[in-house]
This record gives C-alpha cells, sequence and structure tokens, in this order.
C-alpha cells in the first residue's frame, strides 16, 4: 500500500472517516445505492412502456418499424467502446498512470459525444417526418393515434438516458481535469471509480432501451 | 486499496463478446418467432447487463453488499411491473366465474 | 460504558466549546457541514411548513362548520385541501423525523463523527428548502387544485392550476429525501463503531434504515410519473389521456407505488422515536428486541406490494382487488407486533410519566386504533362503501396526526436537552400534550361516523345531516391547533431561559447520551467501544418469561 | 332523504346487510383489541409507575411463544376478514342477469342517466323496488365516482371506457347520489337523489314522464343519420361488417385475434375505427369523434343490442 504521508498530501482523507478503505467502501456503496434509485426512475418509463406495449402489441411494432436498426445497432457499439475506455480508465487510475487515465477518459467523452451526435441525427428525422408528439405529430391515414404513444416513450426514454449522457460527459470532464492536475493514483482513485459505476450504468439502461424500441418490428 | 485491479486483457475480451451479443440480438430480430422475440431480445439483453455489471463495474470483486443493492434495485422493478401487470392482464377475466 | 452515571454538575454552558457556539454568523449556519447543525435547519423549515399546512387546515374546518359553503368559494376550498395536502405530505411528513432527529443523532447513536457525505447532506437541505420555494410560489401564484395525489385526466387537461410548479417543487423535494436516505443507508453500513454489531444497534436506527430503504426504492418512481404529467400538460401529448388510448389507471399504479409506501415513510421513524422512549422511560430493554427490528424491514418490504387497495373501486381488476386485499392484511401484521411488544415492555417496568413517555403512550393507543381501521380499508366489501369518504381522511389522520406527529413531538422533547442543551418546562409540556391527545380524538372520531354515513371527502358543501359531526371536529380542530401552538412557545423560550440540562437527563443508555449536551462538533473525543446489547439498564440476569 | 341528525346510514339494497355485517365484525375485533391495548398500556403504566429514581427493573428479553402468538393470531384474524370481504366482492360485482339496464354519463359536475325505454333525467334517477338494477356508465371529461351511500355501492366512471356495477333497492324512498372522486370546482355539487319506487308507481313515472322514443328508436335514427347503414348492411353486402347478431358475439379481427364485440368493442369502433378492424374488411371506415356524443353512443348501442335479439329470432 503506498505510504499515507503521499495521500495525507492530497488531501484524500476526509475528516470524518477513520481510514481510506471505510471512505472507498462508503463511496462506492453509495452510488450503488444511487444507481438502485436511477434503477427505479428509469423503471417508471419502462413501467409505462410494457403496459401499452402489452395493450397495442401490434401497433407498437408497426411504429417501431420507422426506427432504423442499423443506426442502432452501431449506436449500441459505440457506446460499448466507450464503456471499455472507461473501464480501462479506472484500470489507469488503480495504476497511477496519469496520462493513459486522462486519455481513456477523453476518449470516453468523445465516444459519448459520438452516439449522442448519431441520436441527434435520429431525432432530427424523426422531426422531418413529422413523429415528434407535441410538436407537430401527424400520422398518416392507416396509422392509428396510439402510434404516438409508442413515439412518446422513444423520445422519453432515449431522452432521459441522452440527459444522463450529457450529465456523465460533463463529469467525466471535471475528473479528467483533476486527474490532469495528478490527483488521483493508486491510493486515491475513488472519484475515477464512482464515474465509471454511473457511466457503465448509463450503458446498460441503452442495452435494454436498444432491443426494447428497436428491433420489436424488425422481422415484420 | 481494497479495489481489485482487473487485467485489460479481460476488458477486451468482455468488450468483444459484447458486440457479439449486440449481433446476436440484432440478427436474431429478423425471424418472426413470435412471442419468443421478446424473450430473445431481452435474455441477451440481460447477458449483456450481467457482463458490464460483473467485470466493468466490478460486481464481482466487490463486498457482497454491492451485490444485495444491485439485486435489489431489480427486485423492485420486477415487484411493480409484475403487480402492475396483475392488473391488466386480469381485467378480461371479469365477470367473475359463476361459482361465486 | 457504565449506565448509573451520577447526576454530574453540567458545566456553565457558556463556558464550554460546543457545535452551537463553536462559530456565530450567518455564513456559519448557512455553509455548515456539521449534521447537527444541518438538522436545525431543517427543524426551523419543517416548523414553518407545518403551521403553512395547519393553517390550511383551519381554514378549511372553518369551512366545513357550515352545510353550504359560505367562508370561501368553491375553487378556494379545493385549493385549500390540495395545498394542505401536499405541503403537510412532502414538505412535513416525510423530511420530518428522518431529516431533523434523523440527522441529528443517527452518527451520534453510532458512535461516528458525521454522516458519510456531509457536502451530500447539506446539498439535501438546499434542495429541500428549493422545493418548499418552488411549492410556496405556486400556493401564493394562485395555488393547485388537484387534490394532493395529482389524478388525471383532471390535473393533466382539466385543470388550470399552477400543477407544473408545484409538481417541480414536489420533484425536487423528493431528491433531497432520496439524498438523506442514500447518507443514512451508506453510515448505517460502514461507519458503525467497534463492537457495535446489527443487533446492538438502537431500534430508532433501525426504523431509520427501513425508512431510507424505502426512500430509495419509492421515490424515484413519484419523480418519473411527475415528469410525465407535467410533460403531459405542457405538450398536449396524453400517455394517461383516454382519447389517445392512454390509461389515466396507470398513473394512479405509479402515482400509488410510491406514496403507499411513502406513508411507510411516515410512520416508521415515528415508530423508532417510540421505541426508543418506551425502553427509556420503563428503564428496560425492549420486549422482544430482533422482532421489533425486524418487524421494521418487514413493513418497508411488504409495504411495496399494497398499493392497489387505493384503487379498489378505480376500475382496477376484480382479481388485482383480491390480490392486493390479502397483501394489504399481511402488511398490518409487523404493525400488530411492534404495538405488542411495545405494551410488553411496559411490564414490570419502572414507568415514569414524563413528557416523553406521555406523547408514547398517545402513540400506542392512536396508533393502535388507526391500525385496525386500515384493515377496515383493506377489507374490499367495506372499503368500496368506504373509499373516498371521511372514513378514509380519518384513518391516516390517525396515523399521521395521531401517530407521526405525537412521535415527533415526543422525540423533541425526549432529545431537545441534547438538541439544546436546555430542559423544556416539564409542567407545560405535559399539560400540552393533554391538550393535543384530547383536540385530536375530538377531531377525528367524528370523521369516522361521518365516513360510514358515506360523507365523500374534499367536499365543499355537505347534506344537513353532517353538520353536528362536523361542529364537533371543527372544534376538536381550535384544541388540536391550540395545543400544537403551546410547545412552539415554550421550546423556542427554553432555548434561552430554560435550565441548563445534565449530560444524561433521563439516565438512558445510547451513545448519544454519552456525550455532553450540547455535543462537540466532533461528537465524540475518542471513537467509543461498544462491548453491550442495546438497551441494558441493569445488570442482572434477565427473566425468561 | 334523512334530514335529521342520524349516526348510521339507511339499509336500501340487498348487499347493505351483509356489508354492515362485515363492518359489525371488524369494528367488534377493533374494539376488543382497541381495549385490551388500552387495558394493558394503562394497567401497566399504574401498577409499575417509578417509585424511585435508583429503581432499576430486571430486564426481560422475550418470549417466543408470546411473539409467535401475536403474529399467528393477527394473521388468521386478518385472512378470515379478507376471506369474508373477498367473497362478499366477489357476489356484489356480479349483476344478476336479465337487470334493468340504465345507462349513465358523467359530466363535468352534473349526472345524466337514460332509461332504454327513453327517459331522461339530470342529477335524478327512478328505480322500481326489488329489481337489479345494473349501471352502465362513462364520463365524457375527468373521473367521476357513483355512489349511494344507503346502497353501499361505489364505481369510480372513466372517459374512455365503460364501468358497470348493479344494485337491488329493498326499501322505496328517496336516498342520496354523490359524486365521490374528486372532479373540480362543484365536485360538491354533482349529486343528487336516486328515488325507489313501488312497482305500480314506477309504472306510472314510466308511462307519465316524458317519455319520448326509447334509446334503441333513437339509436335507430342516428344510425340512419349518421350513414351508418350505408356499409352496415343487413344483407352483408355493404362495405362493412353485417351488424345483426355482433353484440357479444366473438368477433375475428384481422390481427389474428378474435374479442368479444361488447360495449366497448362498440364504442371503440366508432370513435376509433382502425383500432380493430374485422378480418375481411379494409380500414376505410372514418372515426365519428366529435360528431357524436357518449349519450348517442349509448343509444347506437342499444340499437345494435336490438338487432341482436331481433336475429336470433329471426333464425
Amino acid at each position: 500500500m503506498s505510504d499515507p504521508r503521499v495521500s495525507e498530501a492530497r488531501g484524500a482523507l476526509a475528516h470524518h472517516f477513520d481510514d481510506l478503505e471505510q471512505q472507498h467502501d462508503a463511496a462506492t456503496l453509495g452510488m450503488w445505492v444511487f444507481l438502485v434509485t436511477e434503477i427505479m426512475f428509469f423503471g417508471g418509463l419502462f413501467l409505462g412502456y410494457t403496459v401499452y406495449r402489452w395493450k397495442y402489441p401490434h401497433i407498437f411494432a408497426d411504429a417501431s418499424r420507422h426506427l432504423d436498426t442499423t443506426i442502432g445497432a452501431v449506436n449500441t457499439a459505440v457506446l460499448l467502446a466507450s464503456s471499455l475506455t472507461m473501464a480501462l480508465a479506472v484500470h489507469a487510475a488503480q495504476t497511477s498512470r496519469r496520462r493513459a487515465l486522462v486519455g481513456l477518459l477523453l476518449a470516453t467523452m468523445l465516444l459519448g459525444s459520438v452516439f449522442l451526435g448519431v441520436k441527434a441525427y435520429e431525432y432530427r428525422d424523426k422531426y422531418v417526418h413529422h413523429l415528434v408528439p407535441g410538436v407537430d405529430f401527424v400520422y398518416e391515414p392507416g396509422a392509428r393515434p396510439q402510434l404516438q404513444i409508442f413515439f412518446l416513450f422513444y423520445f422519453f426514454m432515449t431522452g432521459m438516458h441522452a440527459l444522463h449522457m450529457v450529465i456523465g460527459i460533463g463529469l467525466l470532464g471535471v475528473i479528467a481535469a483533476l486527474a490532469w492536475r495528478g490527483r488521483y493514483g493508486a491510493d486515491y482513485y475513488n472519484p475515477v471509480e464512482v464515474t465509471g459505476l454511473y457511466w457503465h450504468f448509463v450503458d446498460i439502461v441503452w442495452i435494454f432501451l436498444f432491443p426494447l424500441l428497436y428491433l420489436i418490428g424488425a422481422h415484420l | 486499496m481494497s479495489g481489485h485491479i482487473v487485467s485489460p486483457k479481460l476488458y477486451y475480451g468482455i468488450f468483444a463478446a459484447l458486440l457479439v451479443l449486440t449481433a446476436a440480438t440484432t440478427g436474431a430480430a429478423r425471424f418472426d418467432l413470435g412471442p419468443m422475440n421478446v424473450v430473445i431480445a431481452l435474455a441477451i439483453a440481460g447477458c449483456k447487463a450481467l457482463l458490464v455489471a460483473l467485470f466493468f463495474m466490478h460486481v464481482r470483486y466487490s463486498k457482497p453488499l454491492v451485490w444485495v443493492a444491485a439485486a435489489s434495485g431489480l427486485l423492485w422493478l420486477a415487484i411493480m411491473l409484475a403487480l402492475t401487470l396483475t392488473d391488466y392482464y386480469s381485467r378480461e377475466w371479469f365477470p367473475a366465474p359463476r361459482g361465486w | 460504558m457504565s449506565t448509573a452515571v451520577t447526576e454530574t454538575p453540567a458545566p456553565p454552558l457558556e463556558s464550554r466549546e460546543h457545535y452551537l457556539n463553536v462559530h456565530y454568523g450567518v455564513k456559519s449556519w448557512l455553509l455548515t457541514t456539521d449534521h447537527k447543525r444541518i438538522a436545525l435547519l431543517y427543524l426551523v423549515t419543517i416548523t414553518l411548513f407545518f403551521f403553512v399546512g395547519g393553517a390550511f387546515a383551519v381554514l378549511m374546518r372553518l369551512e366545513l362548520m357550515t352545510p353550504r359553503g359560505d367562508l370561501v368559494q368553491a375553487e378556494t376550498y379545493n385549493k385549500l385541501f390540495t395545498m394542505h395536502g401536499l405541503i403537510m405530505v412532502f414538505f412535513f411528513l416525510i423530511p420530518s423525523i428522518p431529516a431533523v432527529l434523523g440527522n441529528f443523532l443517527v452518527p451520534m447513536m453510532i458512535g461516528a463523527r458525521d454522516l458519510a457525505f456531509p457536502k451530500l447532506n447539506l446539498l439535501s437541505w438546499y434542495i429541500f428548502v428549493a422545493g418548499g420555494t418552488l411549492a410556496l410560489v405556486s400556493a401564493i401564484s394562485g395555488g393547485v387544485d388537484t387534490g394532493w395525489t395529482f389524478y388525471t385526466p383532471y390535473s393533466s387537461t382539466y385543470s388550470n392550476t399552477h400543477v407544473i410548479v408545484m409538481g417541480l417543487g414536489v420533484f425536487i423535494a423528493g431528491f433531497s429525501s432520496i439524498l438523506t436516505g442514500l447518507n443514512f443507508i451508506v453510515t448505517i453500513h460502514t461507519m458503525r463503531a467497534p463492537g457495535l454489531t446489527w443487533f446492538r444497534l438502537p431500534l430508532f436506527i433501525w426504523s431509520t434504515y427501513a425508512t431510507s430503504l424505502i426512500i430509495i426504492l419509492g421515490t424515484p418512481v413519484l419523480a418519473i410519473t411527475i415528469v410525465l404529467l407535467a410533460l403531459e400538460r405542457l405538450l398536449r401529448v396524453g400517455i394517461f389521456d383516454p382519447a389517445l388510448g392512454g390509461d389515466p389507471i396507470l398513473f394512479q399504479h405509479m402515482f400509488w407505488f410510491y406514496s403507499h409506501p411513502a406513508v411507510y415513510i411516515m410512520i416508521l421513524p415515528g415508530m423508532g422515536v417510540i421505541s426508543e422512549l418506551v425502553t427509556a422511560f420503563s428503564r428496560k430493554r425492549v420486549f422482544g428486541y430482533s422482532f421489533v427490528a425486524f418487524a421494521s424491514l418487514a413493513i418497508a418490504v411488504l409495504g411495496f406490494l399494497v398499493w392497489g387497495h387505493h384503487m379498489f373501486v378505480s376500475s382496477q381488476s376484480v382479481y388485482a382487488g383480491l390480490v392486493f386485499s390479502v397483501l394489504s392484511f399481511m402488511v398490518a401484521i409487523p404493525s400488530a407486533v411492534k404495538v405488542f411488544n411495545w405494551t410488553a415492555t411496559l411490564y414490570r417496568g419502572s414507568i415514569s410519566y414524563q413528557t416523553p413517555m406521555l406523547y408514547a403512550f398517545g402513540f400506542i393507543g392512536l396508533f393502535t386504533l388507526g391500525g385496525l381501521t386500515g384493515l377496515f380499508l383493506a377489507s374490499l366489501a367495506i372499503d368500496v362503501h368506504v373509499t373516498d369518504t371521511y372514513f378514509v381522511v380519518a384513518h391516516f389522520h390517525y396515523i399521521m396526526v395521531g401517530g407521526m406527529v405525537m412521535a415527533y413531538l415526543g422525540g423533541i422533547h425526549y432529545w431537545w436537552p441534547k438538541i439544546s442543551g436546555r430542559m423544556y418546562p416539564e409542567v407545560w409540556a405535559r399539560f400540552s400534550a393533554l391538550v393535543i391527545f384530547a383536540g385530536f380524538n375530538l377531531t377525528f372520531f367524528p370523521q369516522f361516523i361521518l365516513g360510514y354515513l358515506g360523507m365523500p371527502r374534499r367536499y365543499w358543501a355537505y347534506p344537513e345531516e353532517f353538520q353536528v359531526l362536523n361542529v364537533m371536529s371543527t372544534a376538536g380542530a381550535s384544541i388540536l391547533g391550540l395545543g400544537y401552538l403551546i410547545p412552539m412557545i415554550y421550546l423556542v423560550w427554553s432555548m434561552r431561559y430554560g435550565r441548563p440540562a445534565p449530560d444524561n437527563p433521563w439516565r438512558a443508555t445510547g451513545l448519544e447520551w454519552t456525550t455532553p449536551s450540547p455535543p462537540p462538533t466532533e461528537n465524540f473525543d475518542a471513537p467509543p467501544i461498544v462491548t453491550e446489547e442495546a438497551y441494558t439498564y441493569s445488570k442482572e440476569e434477565p427473566e425468561l418469561v | 332523504m334523512p334530514s335529521e341528525f342520524a349516526l348510521f346510514p339507511q339499509r336500501a339494497s340487498t348487499i347493505a346487510g351483509s356489508v354492515d355485517a362485515l363492518y359489525f365484525f371488524l369494528v367488534g375485533v377493533s374494539l376488543f383489541f382497541t381495549v385490551l391495548i388500552f387495558a394493558m398500556v394503562f394497567g401497566f403504566a399504574i401498577k409499575y409507575r417509578r417509585r424511585s429514581e435508583e429503581e432499576l427493573p430486571r430486564p426481560i428479553d422475550g418470549s417466543m411463544r408470546l411473539e409467535v402468538m401475536w403474529t399467528v393470531i393477527p394473521f388468521i384474524l386478518t385472512m378470515v376478514m379478507f376471506a369474508w370481504g373477498a367473497t362478499l366482492y366477489l357476489r356484489n360485482s356480479r349483476p344478476p342477469d336479465g337487470s334493468l339496464e340504465v345507462y349513465v354519463v358523467g359530466k363535468q359536475w352534473m349526472w345524466k342517466l337514460q332509461h332504454p325505454e327513453g327517459q331522461r333525467e339530470i342529477n335524478q334517477l327512478h328505480v322500481p323496488v326489488n329489481v337489479p338494477v345494473r349501471l352502465i356508465m362513462t364520463s365524457e371529461d375527468v373521473i367521476h365516482s357513483f355512489f349511494v351511500p344507503a346502497f353501499r355501492i361505489k364505481q369510480d366512471v372513466l372517459p374512455g371506457r365503460y364501468t358497470t356495477q348493479w344494485f337491488q333497492a329493498t326499501r322505496p324512498g328517496e336516498y342520496h347520489l354523490f359524486c365521490a372522486e374528486y372532479c373540480g370546482n362543484q365536485h360538491s355539487g354533482m349529486i343528487g337523489t336516486v328515488t325507489v319506487l313501488g312497482a305500480v308507481e314506477y309504472e306510472n313515472w314510466l308511462g307519465g314522464g316524458a317519455s319520448g322514443e326509447s334509446m334503441a328508436s333513437t339509436g335507430e335514427r342516428l344510425f340512419q343519420q349518421l350513414g351508418c347503414s350505408g356499409c352496415h348492411r343487413s344483407d352483408a353486402a355493404g362495405r362493412g361488417p353485417a351488424l345483426e347478431g355482433v353484440f357479444n358475439a366473438p368477433v375475428k379481427l384481422e390481427t389474428g385475434e378474435t374479442v368479444i364485440a361488447d360495449e366497448p368493442y362498440i364504442r371503440e369502433s366508432i370513435l376509433n375505427p382502425r383500432a380493430k378492424v374485422v378480418v375481411g374488411f379494409r380500414p376505410i371506415m372514418p372515426t365519428f369523434a366529435g360528431q357524436v356524443s357518449e349519450e348517442s353512443i349509448l343509444q347506437l348501442i342499444a340499437y345494435i343490442k336490438t338487432l341482436a335479439r331481433a336475429d336470433r329470432s329471426k333464425r
């Protein structure tokens, strides 16, 4: 273990904790409890989606065909890659490789931005086809009003996910800046690990969003 | 520090598996298997989520408390979904059977 | 940690440094990360909201004295009961014991210097104030008239009041509650003193832990429900709008998924306080410690399975009604176990009648009545007749006002010496406790009768034959309102003129009583080592019953 | 309507007696436990009051026997309460066949009721005594709730859906009708009276009242006016399915499912025709949302119900 003087210099140990391990456990458990609240937060949206998909299975399948599956798959791969770089960043912090840590954090932010870019493109495409509920939702003569409910959930779920991505990228920016100043090392890398947990969770939410929104109508 | 250090090689392996699973679920969606489509899609998504959680989020090397936290989150989501769907699912069963 | 501490003469307050006089000035309060100061910030804010909500209640009771609505217009009355419900539920009942007593005591009871995330704790108070300000802004600029339940489609399409501003206020206050819950769970898991195993923890910690679980697992669902409601109002799109094929019942499911466990968020901390009071004032270990502890967890878990009993007549399916009814009966069992264990604790104890114990007696009695009337509402055939009537109003006021507020006042009086370093005036305190008990019963018992008679809730005007019982209820409400003012006065008075309090005025067990009154910022000079079970008052061999 | 002070509601329907019986059982059990707890608490508080400050009673850790006792006994009691309440609820939720049907439309702050014979009433309901009456209810705007305390019945009335409940009055008289689900400003004004008449008085009321044409005949007139008969022809040569004998019969949809053509199905097919298209027909029917009010939909349904009967008699 690195000698405490180094971590003291970094002001790593908060006054009310007995030792660094207790602080690490508290930080990790704190983030996991926060992720449980996020599970229930997104859970409310998944509940609404499940109820309406159960009530209108065929309409949801027709509506899902408006979404481009290949773009969704590519986007999923981009997000999985950002999870990989995030995991490697945590590893770099654990082994006190400062430059690798900063590089990997920036890579994660870049991949996240690419993901958001693709999402923005998809949103514009839906806007062009007048499929944005509340703005100018027009459904062609053959479609049914419940189509709008699918797009409500499409925009609410992917929009909420994108909002969490933006917050994640902001967080990563702060961590990258502090990492650049040498704040994190093998003895004190809690913030990097905790941000990693948050990022991986946002990735897991997308792992479920992709099949539920994009893949229902693929076989029709 | 207590955090377990995972070798990058394992991360790359997990990443490859995730890509394969993504391709699998996209491919599987092409065939019309009726209700099985949903089951397969969710099963694959579940596996991917498990991989990310166990290895990328170090749940596999964390204290049992972290397992309990993650599991309770999913359990409560299941409770919410299951009990709400008992209402929607059983709405057609009315009127009550004649025997009452 | 010997318990029979002799009465050490309390050193003069001013000379000794403690968390209140360590530094002065507004900045020292508004930027503090000391859990005790944050508890006091919460105490002030919550008392403000309690009296705002109470004012709405007084206006409602005055209006209901006469069958025809002649004090306020119908719209105003609808806003009165909505604001009364919202302010009381989200800005008094849910935060009060966890944020005030919990923040102050959790670190001290487990021998820690502070909560796990002190900065998050201060942030949670600021978020609470932000939410509260939004609620007051909504109230001042016209109020909300949808009822505290926001049922759609009225709240999303037909109401033209400030639903979104209030929704935002409740949404933000929800995150303050989440942060407090998160802080407690992490603190209780990772920062217990050496030797303090789970089964040596005071029962207040057990119930606060169970409450935090409910907060963490339930509040986010309310947050997303309010977001969906606000979006539906803003963009005129319809998730819950039947014209689009949406289902207003889905809103009720999502709302009650949180709002029923929320009533356990309100009552569980009260139960924790009562476990402490009954033990301290009969100077005996609580009867069946592990059963009472697990009853708290059982209530937290079962509390999530029962929300459908709010929707028996809402066209929820007959079979879902059966499922929720049987589960609602099961959730009553842990509460019954707790009441029996408290009563058994009194057996062969040395019971004193000091004010906190009077509140505990009141709680046990009124909570029992409240819980039993819950069984009426859980049984399907009776609920069809009494739901949405004053029977339900009486039931939840017996639990909330008769149970939770009594426990809150009991807890405030019990730990007041530790919080302020001063003793409250005993005679006035006992008098106000009796006044509150009498006023409460006169206010809410007639409402049970009104309920079964069929008087619907939220009625601005009602048929003449209900007037006598309503006048009795209004009379009770004025006594109750007066009863609440008295503690407000003498507690503030005691901050300056009260007798300086010894470190352990009740000679109770618990790590918080081993610190001086009021405690220093760091709570403990040296981290305490715990060697005994909780509540060990005497060293004799426990008697086997 | 009793205007003098009462402590217990009137019993005026068949189920009121059994609901009250369960109510008294619950009151009895609650009284028993309340008295038990109060007696024990005050008894112990007085018997074991603190004699001296130095007194330290012997600790008692607890007893498994007692804990099991006061877990199992309340559990058994609650299950008895559940079974009794659930049985009553299930029996009350099933209207007897052949009951008199009354159509209720809740609108912000009034109840509009229609009898099949054609009588229309606002905030008034005249029903014969000892005859089961089935209420088919819907709302035009927000959620209301049809509550008659004297009959111990209550059921929310939702927009976009039909909810039903039934009662059988046992004593002639006038009884309160309340709206029990908050629905806006005049929620407390949305009240009325249910008048139970003897068999003879009911016939006079039926004859004497403003008995215009029956709902079914009004429905038939609307069926022609709105042009439904253009496509829904009895000789099944029209572009829409023939409606003879369709009510409460299974209908096969283009998506492969079969559904029962009950009241909600007909209402949805009028307002949102493409939701459930019958197999073999193109989805060309225009929506009539906005052109037909809730009452006229109920009249159309009443007319379609007569088609079913007539058809069965022909076969």
